[in-house]
């Protein structure tokens, strides 16, 4: 209990010591200079409508491989954590219901074929690479949790997920040497603004990003599942 | 050239391909990725080497946009220097960790590659979000590669790590999103510009919390709990990673933001570095647990280049200029790679506990290897440190901050205890097992070790006043080459040495002038008859040479030093040298222990005090110019000559001498005793001759130093009569005779000093003598006890008239050359009127007969034991160079004149007055005269007149058997039991009661004692509850916020 | 100052809250994803401009005067990241979690003291 | 003052008349003692008659080397310390080899014998002599503190370290004598006299109830004669420093005979009167009062002669 109250205590003062964060804050009025700019010739610049993605893809690009890198940590991170020493003997796993079956069957394709649209369209639409990873990858886990006997071939699962990966940095290899800079994805055309074929590599980087989180994310909980069998 | 985001290109692509290059085997895999590590330390060697030949700094601006405006990556100097360190650390920790990443899933090896990609990019980014992205890759991949062992141990570690880790990636966030509000940019150098930090009190909020989130990362005290479980449970390879690398990273980021601080800020980074740098060595005195050790040791190390660095920008040296990279960047990188090294060889040791790590003593190399490691943390040349550290000093006094110095100091002493102690268990532990160590694990250890050694070299050419280094260049070789040519037998290396020193006493000598042409006598000419004694030795003698010919250059460079850089550098060179001599002794260890620690407060001392007259002196290095200073003498003076009584073993800092010189080997008491002891009265002569009379008050250092130097001659006498042990009996003997010699420096008259240099030459000549027939003796009868021998007159007579010579130049008497010390006293006392400090050094030296008789009564007279009666004279190694002292000593007495004059000549240069008049080797004072050559005349005739009477009126003697005496009627037969021996002065002890009690040993035990208690009370801190640990986390932020925000 | 903001950081305090009393390591790590949200709420409602909409060009938005109309983009971008490191670091945590429990059968912090001083 | 070759033979006429004046006081003290002990007592010249049967004894038996150097040492010790001495002032011939050295030589030859004595002592292998070094030179050690302070007294006082120029300062009358101008640093000599002359008190080194007769236990016939012999001189040599330093010295050997007897004379009454101390209590009294009283002595000289 004096635990409690001295928790109490500090978390008081550590709560009045954030309090200026709040109090003394007051939000922008204006855009910030480098936002300004992005939002000004970020569209003749990329081309891409979504101006968050072209932060996130191309100004930021950087952040974003960074960030796959440390989905892919953490996918490899589990996977290397939770790892088997020595087959232990398997409890046979209790099945789903019918209803979550069923529904399973349909919703699939469907929630695949969202993921993918989620991912193509990122710079022009709310959304983008990590969006539909999750998407797909949630697919992915209803598919676990209906089946029982279901199983990922992890073999295609590293296999997508290596082979994308190393596709997202090869473009970014590609930015550098035929373009201005690592990631830059003005070396492909930047088409017509506003259409899906735009953007210059936008949609092809998304479309790695995608399946790598995707299939990173299917990985973790496969491995977690695993695990807990 | 290779572009540096290559770097993480490599990294990346190799890691998201690596599992599938796996499919076709491990071997495919390993070799990619240790050809990728390889690639990355290729493109940031390829760096420095341009870099540091001129080239520009690289800007690398990711999508092709100039910064505010993308992401951009730097690599100037600093870079290229950290991740090159970083890069070859995940190189060899890769290499170190073969075994496992053979052994687990290839996921180790591709969070392997995630971490030190990760450390290279919070390195290299100028963006503040990029920062935080490449923090967390390190942080996550750091968490995962924990896993590599999962332990219970490990896996309570590394969740204590990653929640303590989340607070702090919160805050970073918190601060990062608020730093952008206000400035509008993430680009670190275009927001330190845009920002005002005056605007409101929510900006340097945000700054704030900015920095504690580093600053946790750094794991300051006391929020550092998780850190030291992290350190003490993960595998050796991974550890080796997060305690050198990601602190590397951090230290980095912190480096980075700098520009963000206001001064306020800065001096709480330098606040919170040092106190963490202290507590935690603090803490380290009571850890037994080898890499929790380490692992205190590497938080205190990583707060100390934090507080320093910080210190340093805040007293406004440019963050990027040459200090800064030569003290923050050379502590950095002492640090980094001796921390590296030791968590491999915890790794390959695989022993917990500190004390089992004797095993390395079967592996000569990795116990060097061990052994540099310490000592480059401890701050000793040849190391990095040593310069950083001496720079640092030097600077921290130009600005006046000796209370950061004091700090500092304290610090490194502390953790030299711990450091040292582990040193010298693992030199005394006995051996039982042999430890088999892997090419892949050996390597990294040997390569670390070639590094601190380079680096420490390398500091050394570019310390400010580095040109005059050269001077240690050749012996340093030597002494390389000493260690190269260990395998030689003895005999060999000792003809070597003894050829090579005596070459270079030959160039070195007649170059000398004044008192150091006296001194250089002692030290050379003594240092190469005392090497004599070496051929007694069989077998190689694994390590004696170079640090003998260490000790000898430190010395040899006492002598020529024109600055203090060398001057501080030759010290530390012969109290290292030294230390690693005494050790040698089987009984040595704590008493080489308690000399260095010892010697280091000493050379602390002393390094504040030339730090000190640096500041006073316009910043100049010459030691010439020690006499030219007005400002602050008093101090300087106390603070060198604080460091230089260390060394003299005055009283109260004298208890490390007697075990130290008591359990040293045979040849190196007397080296230790006859000259090392002399190199304190240098650096007083040296002190003493520059700056005169300083006062404190109104009262005069001197007359308080003379009382020391009285109370010293009569404490240590009392202490020798009292010794059961013949070499601790003369060890405090030299404690007692170093006592007139400071106090005859302290008289600062013509008279004083030629009293304190002929005691000095006779403690040179008679302890030499002493040491070596005693410790003859000891070499045959293999015990020190003097009541267990007796009557060895019979068996070792050459070893007798040595230790009678010796005796009696030792206690003054006629017609022997100690006379001549006594008799100047007398003068001299008259001279300056100080009686009453006269009375006790007389009684003192009185008191030193007690103890001589004894020395030659119990070991020689009496009755000879059974177990002795076969007992051979010393060797003949042993006995020459006794030979040579005892001629050396007739000669003083018979011919003073010819010693004293040409001394009391360069003295006059010094002191004009009151010279001794010689007529024809007599010597005239105003008060008094001496003729030694009459007195040993008239000596010698009278007593060969009664010897002839004697003969004459004697017939017919018969000489008769041991036990021909009688006693209580009857004829004894046990030689222990008429052998009056044990306690002999036990009489003595009772009529002084308190005077004879150990108080210096007292005041020392319990200020040790007070040291160990507090730390253990400060540990309990650590309570293992990863909760507790956020809670000091979040108690540190507010007491930090309520410091340096004035709440 | 914005209500956003202030929900941001009560979010904060009930993370650390948890994280701070509560012993079943699986709530601590509940604790910690709830003040992790906290920060990504404060992070949003820095970018946020009263009545403006999001920076897509479309027809919503015109694109000579979309500087004046759309809220700011790098927020929106900065939280992905943080969301999806902080996804990371949850999925460890809890895997972390698994394998305590499987070593000592409990999940009390308190039971994982092997370590100290 | 340097050296004549006459000189030797100066000194050792002056050597024999302290030798017998010496024999002689020896015997008288000891009729003095037997008479206050209200015993008949010996002879007067009974120690001439001990020392020639000792060196006519004919068993010799010896220890070893330093056994056999032990006398020959203290004798020259003896010697040596009286020889350093310059007895008559004034005489050119009789000042004896003082050419040499001061009192500070005198002072520290004093242990040669000592020193020499306790070798030969030691080698003999009898624990009642190592018994009795160990109390000797404890109590020496511990006698020598009012000694020294003596010394550096009046060394202080007279600004001087030579024996001859203090004796000649002295000169004039009885109130120049250190007794008179200096009267208690000569108490602190007194009783460093006292603590020196092994007689009672301070005399358990010798004590021949406890350890019959302490350090020369296994010495006899000529060696012992040798330390007899020693016994005469050194006691007498000692007591002619004394004469020297704080009573005036002597122009001639009358008065120095008288001198020196006077002073005897204090030592053998104290002996007399007083009973022995245990080791550790002289040395305790010495450390003491003796040191006490020195200091302050000293301190006042250092006042007094400014």
């Amino acid at each position: 209990m004096v635990k409690k109250i001295f928790i109490v205590i500090i978390l008081g003062f550590f709560a009045v010591m954030l309090l200026p964060l709040a109090k003394d804050f007051t939000p922008f009025q204006e855009l910030s200079p480098v936002a300004e700019k992005y939002v000004e010739d970020g569209p003749e610049e990329l081309g891409s409508a979504n101006l968050v993605t072209s932060v996130i893809v191309t100004y930021r690009g950087l952040d974003t491989l960074g960030e796959v890198a440390v989905l892919f940590i953490a996918a490899a991170g589990v996977g290397f954590f939770l790892r088997k020493e020595e087959k232990g003997d398997k409890t046979p796993k209790r099945g789903s219901s019918q209803i979550l079956q069923s529904g399973t069957a349909f919703l699939f394709p469907l929630i695949l074929a969202f993921g993918v649209y989620i991912f193509l369209h990122g710079h022009l639409t709310p959304g983008g690479g990590f969006q539909g990873g999750v998407v797909i990858a949630s697919g992915m886990v209803l598919l676990l949790l209906s089946s029982a006997s279901a199983k990922i071939n992890e073999n295609v699962l590293h296999l997508v997920e290596s082979l994308s990966g190393a596709s997202y940095v090869a473009i970014g290899i590609l930015g550098l040497v035929l373009a201005t800079g690592f990631l830059d994805n003005r070396f492909l055309d930047l088409g017509e603004f506003g259409t899906l074929l735009s953007a210059g590599a936008i949609p092809l980087i998304y479309s790695f990003i995608g399946l790598k989180v995707g299939a990173e994310l299917v990985g973790i909980v496969n491995n977690m599942q695993k695990d807990q069998s | 050239m290779v572009n540096p985001i290559y770097i993480f290109i490599l990294a990346l692509g190799a890691g998201f391909l690596l599992t599938l290059f796996d499919k076709a085997g491990r071997k495919v895999s390993l070799t990619i990725f240790y050809a990728v590590l390889a690639a990355m330390v290729a493109i940031s060697a390829q760096w420095l080497i341009a870099l540091l030949g001129g080239s520009e700094t690289a800007m690398i601006f990711t999508a092709g946009f100039k910064p505010p405006f993308s992401i951009n990556l730097q690599m100037g100097l600093e870079e290229a220097i950290f991740t090159l360190a970083v890069n070859m650390l995940g190189l060899l920790s890769g290499l170190y960790l073969i075994k496992k990443f053979n052994a687990t899933k290839v996921n180790a090896m591709v969070l392997f590659l995630m971490m030190i990609m990760g450390i290279n990019g919070l390195i290299m980014t100028r963006d503040m979000f990029n920062l935080f992205v490449f923090m967390e890759i390190t942080s996550i991949a750091t968490f995962a590669m924990i896993g590599i062992d999962r332990d219970i141990k490990t896996l309570s570690a590394g969740f204590k790590y990653m929640i303590a880790s989340g607070i702090a990636s919160v805050l970073f966030l918190i601060g990062t999103i608020y730093l952008y509000r206000f400035s509008g940019m993430l680009h670190i150098d275009s927001m330190a510009v845009a920002l005002d930090m005056a605007s409101s009190q929510a900006t340097l909020l945000a700054v704030f919390i900015l920095l504690m989130a580093i600053v946790i990362e750094l794991k300051p005290f006391p929020a550092n709990g998780w850190a030291l479980d992290v350190y003490e449970a993960v595998d050796s390879g991974v550890v080796a990673v997060i305690a050198a690398g990601s602190s590397a990273g951090m230290l980095f980021a912190l480096y980075k933001i700098t520009p963000l601080l206001n001064e306020t800020l800065l001096l709480t980074v330098a606040g919170i570095g040092i106190t963490t740098f202290v507590a935690s060595n603090l803490m380290g005195l009571m850890q037994k647990n080898a890499k929790r050790l380490l692992g205190y040791s590497s938080i205190g190390q990583i707060g100390l280049v934090a507080g320093v660095f910080a210190m340093l920008v805040y007293l406004g040296y440019p963050i990027n200029g040459k200090m800064v990279m030569l003290i923050a960047g050379g502590l950095f990188i002492n640090h980094f790679v001796a921390k590296a090294g030791l968590f491999w060889l915890a790794g390959i040791l695989n022993k917990e506990n500190t004390e089992d790590w004797g095993a390395l003593r079967k592996k000569p190399i990795y116990l060097f290897a061990f052994g540099a490691f310490i000592l480059a943390l401890v701050g000793l040349p040849p190391f990095p440190s040593f310069f950083a550290k001496w720079q640092m000093v030097m600077i921290f006094a130009k600005d006046n901050q000796f209370l950061v110095i004091a700090f500092i100091l304290l610090g490194t002493l502390l953790e030299a205890v711990y450091l040292f102690r582990w040193l010298g268990k693992i030199l005394e532990s006995e051996v039982k097992e042999k430890i088999k160590v892997s090419f892949a694990q050996g390597l990294p250890v040997i390569v670390a070790t070639l590094a601190v050694l380079g680096l420490g070299i390398y500091s050394a050419t570019i310390v400010p006043g580095a040109g005059s280094l050269n001077i240690f260049y050749l012996p340093l070789l030597l002494i390389a080459a000493l260690f190269v040519l260990d395998f030689l037998p003895v005999w060999v290396k000792n003809t070597l040495v003894i050829l090579l020193m005596g070459f270079y006493t030959w160039q070195l000598l007649p170059g000398l002038e004044g008192y150091r042409f006296l001194f250089g006598v002692i030290f050379l000419v003594g240092g190469v008859i005392l090497l004599i004694p070496g051929y007694a030795f069989k077998g190689k003698r694994v390590g004696f040479y170079p640090f003998a010919v260490m000790m000898y250059t430190g010395l040899a460079g006492l002598l020529i030093a024109e600055n203090t850089l060398q001057f501080f550098t030759a010290w530390e060179l012969m109290t290292l040298g030294s230390y690693f001599l005494i050790i040698r002794g089987k009984k040595a260890k704590p008493h080489a222990l308690s000399y260095m620690l010892f010697s280091l407060g000493g050379a602390y001392a002393m390094l504040s005090g030339l730090g000190l007259f640096f500041s006073v002196n316009g910043n100049n290095l010459d030691l010439a110019l020690l006499s030219s200073i007005t400002e602050s003498t008093s101090i300087i003076y106390i603070l060198l000559v604080i460091g230089f009584l260390t060394k003299l073993a005055s009283m109260g800092l004298h208890i490390w001498l007697p075990g130290a010189h008591g359990e040293a080997e045979t040849d190196v008491s007397p080296m230790v005793s006859a000259i090392l002891l002399k190199a304190g009265m240098f650096g007083l002569v040296v002190v003493m001759s520059a700056i005169q009379n300083p006062m404190i008050g109104n009262v005069s250092i001197n007359y308080v130093l003379s009382w020391l130097g009285a109370i010293t001659v009569f404490g240590g006498n009392l202490m020798a009569i009292y010794q059961e042990d013949a070499k601790r009996l003369l060890a405090y003997s030299s404690v007692g005779n170093l006592g007139y010699v400071l106090f005859g420096l302290t008289l600062m008259t013509h008279l004083g000093w030629l009293t304190s240099i002929t005691y000095a030459l006779n403690h040179f000549l008679f302890k030499a003598l002493l040491f070596l027939a005693i410790g003859g003796v000891v070499w045959r009868v293999k015990t020190k006890n003097m009541y267990e021998m007796g009557g060895l007159i019979k068996r070792m007579p050459i070893s007798f008239i040595s230790v009678l010579i010796g005796i009696i130049a030792l206690s003054g008497v006629p017609p022997l050359s100690g006379f001549a010390g006594k008799w100047l006293t007398y003068n001299v006392l008259i001279e300056k009127g100080w009686v009453l400090q006269g009375v006790v050094l007389i009684i003192g030296g009185l008191i030193a007969f007690l103890y001589c008789f004894r020395l030659i009564h119990t070991i020689f007279l009496g009755q000879l034991k059974d177990n002795h009666r076969k007992v051979k004279e010393a060797p003949l190694p042993i006995l020459i160079p006794q030979v040579i002292f005892m001629f050396a000593i007739m000669f003083f007495s018979a011919y003073p004149n010819m010693v004293l004059r040409p001394v009391g000549d360069f003295l006059i240069k010094y002191f004009p007055q009151g010279a001794i008049n010689w007529q024809n080797g007599v010597a005239f004072t105003a008060f008094g005269h001496w003729d030694g050559l009459g007195v040993l005349m008239i000596t010698g005739v009278v007593f060969m007149a009664v010897f002839g009477w004697l003969l004459l009126t004697n017939r017919k003697t018969q000489k008769v058997g041991q036990f021909n005496i009688v006693y209580a009627a009857e004829r004894p037969s046990r030689p222990e039991l008429t052998h009056v021996g044990y306690n002999f002065f036990a009489h003595y002890r009772k009529a002084l009661g308190v005077l004879s009690k150990p108080y210096a040993e007292k005041f020392w035990d319990g200020l040790s004692e007070l040291f160990h208690s507090t730390a253990d009370f400060i540990r309990k801190l650590y309570t293992g509850n990863g909760q507790t640990y956020l809670v000091h986390i979040i108690v540190f932020i507010l007491v930090v916020y309520a410091f340096a925000m004035g709440g | 100052m914005t209500l956003i903001t202030i929900l941001g950081l009560v979010l904060i305090m009930i993370g650390l809250w948890g994280m701070l009393t509560q012993k079943n390591i699986i709530k601590i790590i509940i604790g910690f994803s709830i003040m992790d949200t906290g920060v990504h709420l404060i992070m949003v409602s820095i970018g946020y401009l009263k009545d403006r909409t999001a920076p897509i060009i479309d027809s919503a938005v015109d694109q000579a005067n979309a500087v004046n109309t759309v809220v700011d983009p790098i927020p929106s971008a900065l939280v992905l990241t943080a969301i999806v490191i902080g996804l990371a670091v949850t999925a460890l945590m809890l895997s972390y979690a698994i394998k305590l429990y499987e070593k000592k059968g409990t999940l009390d912090i308190n039971e994982f003291k092997e370590l100290k001083w | 003052m340097g050296f004549e070759p006459i000189k030797i033979l100066y000194a050792v006429i002056s050597l024999f008349i302290i030798f017998n004046v010496g024999m002689l006081l020896n015997g008288i003290t000891r009729k003095i003692g037997a008479r206050v002990g209200r015993r008949h007592g010996i002879r007067f010249y009974q120690p001439y008659i001990d020392l020639v049967k000792n060196y006519a004894l004919r068993s010799n038996i010896s220890h070893g080397i330093m056994f056999y150097l032990g006398p020959v040492f203290r004798l020259t010790g003896g010697i040596g310390v009286y020889l350093f001495i310059p007895v008559i002032y004034g005489s050119q011939y009789f000042s004896n080899f003082s050419f040499a050295g001061d009192m500070v030589l005198v002072l520290y030859f004093i242990f040669f014998g000592t020193l020499g004595m306790a070798l030969g002592a030691g080698e003999s292998g009898h624990p009642y002599s190592a018994l009795g070094i160990g109390r000797g030179l404890a109590q020496v050690t511990a006698a020598e503190i009012p000694l020294v302070i003596a010394f550096l007294g009046i060394a202080v006082q007279y600004q001087s370290l030579s024996i001859t120029e203090i004796v000649g300062m002295q000169q004039g009358g009885i109130m120049n004598w250190t007794m008179v101008t200096n009267p208690l640093i000569t108490v602190v000599a007194i009783i460093a006299f006292l603590g020196s002359m092994m007689r009672s008190p301070f005399d358990v080194v010798l004590a021949p109830q406890e350890i019959p007769i302490g350090p020369p236990t296994e010495f006899h016939s000529t060696f012992l004669g040798v330390l007899q012999t020693n016994r005469a001189i050194f006691p007498m040599a000692k007591t002619v420093l004394f004469v020297n330093l704080f009573f005036g010295g002597a122009t001639n050997w009358g008065i120095l005979i008288l001198k020196a007897f006077i002073l005897y004379m204090v030592s053998v009454v104290v002996g007399t009167v007083f009973p022995r101390f245990r080791v550790d209590q002289s040395i305790r009294w010495f450390y003491k009062y003796a040191l006490i009283l020195g200091v302050i002595a000293l301190i006042a000289t250092t006042f007094m002669f400014k």
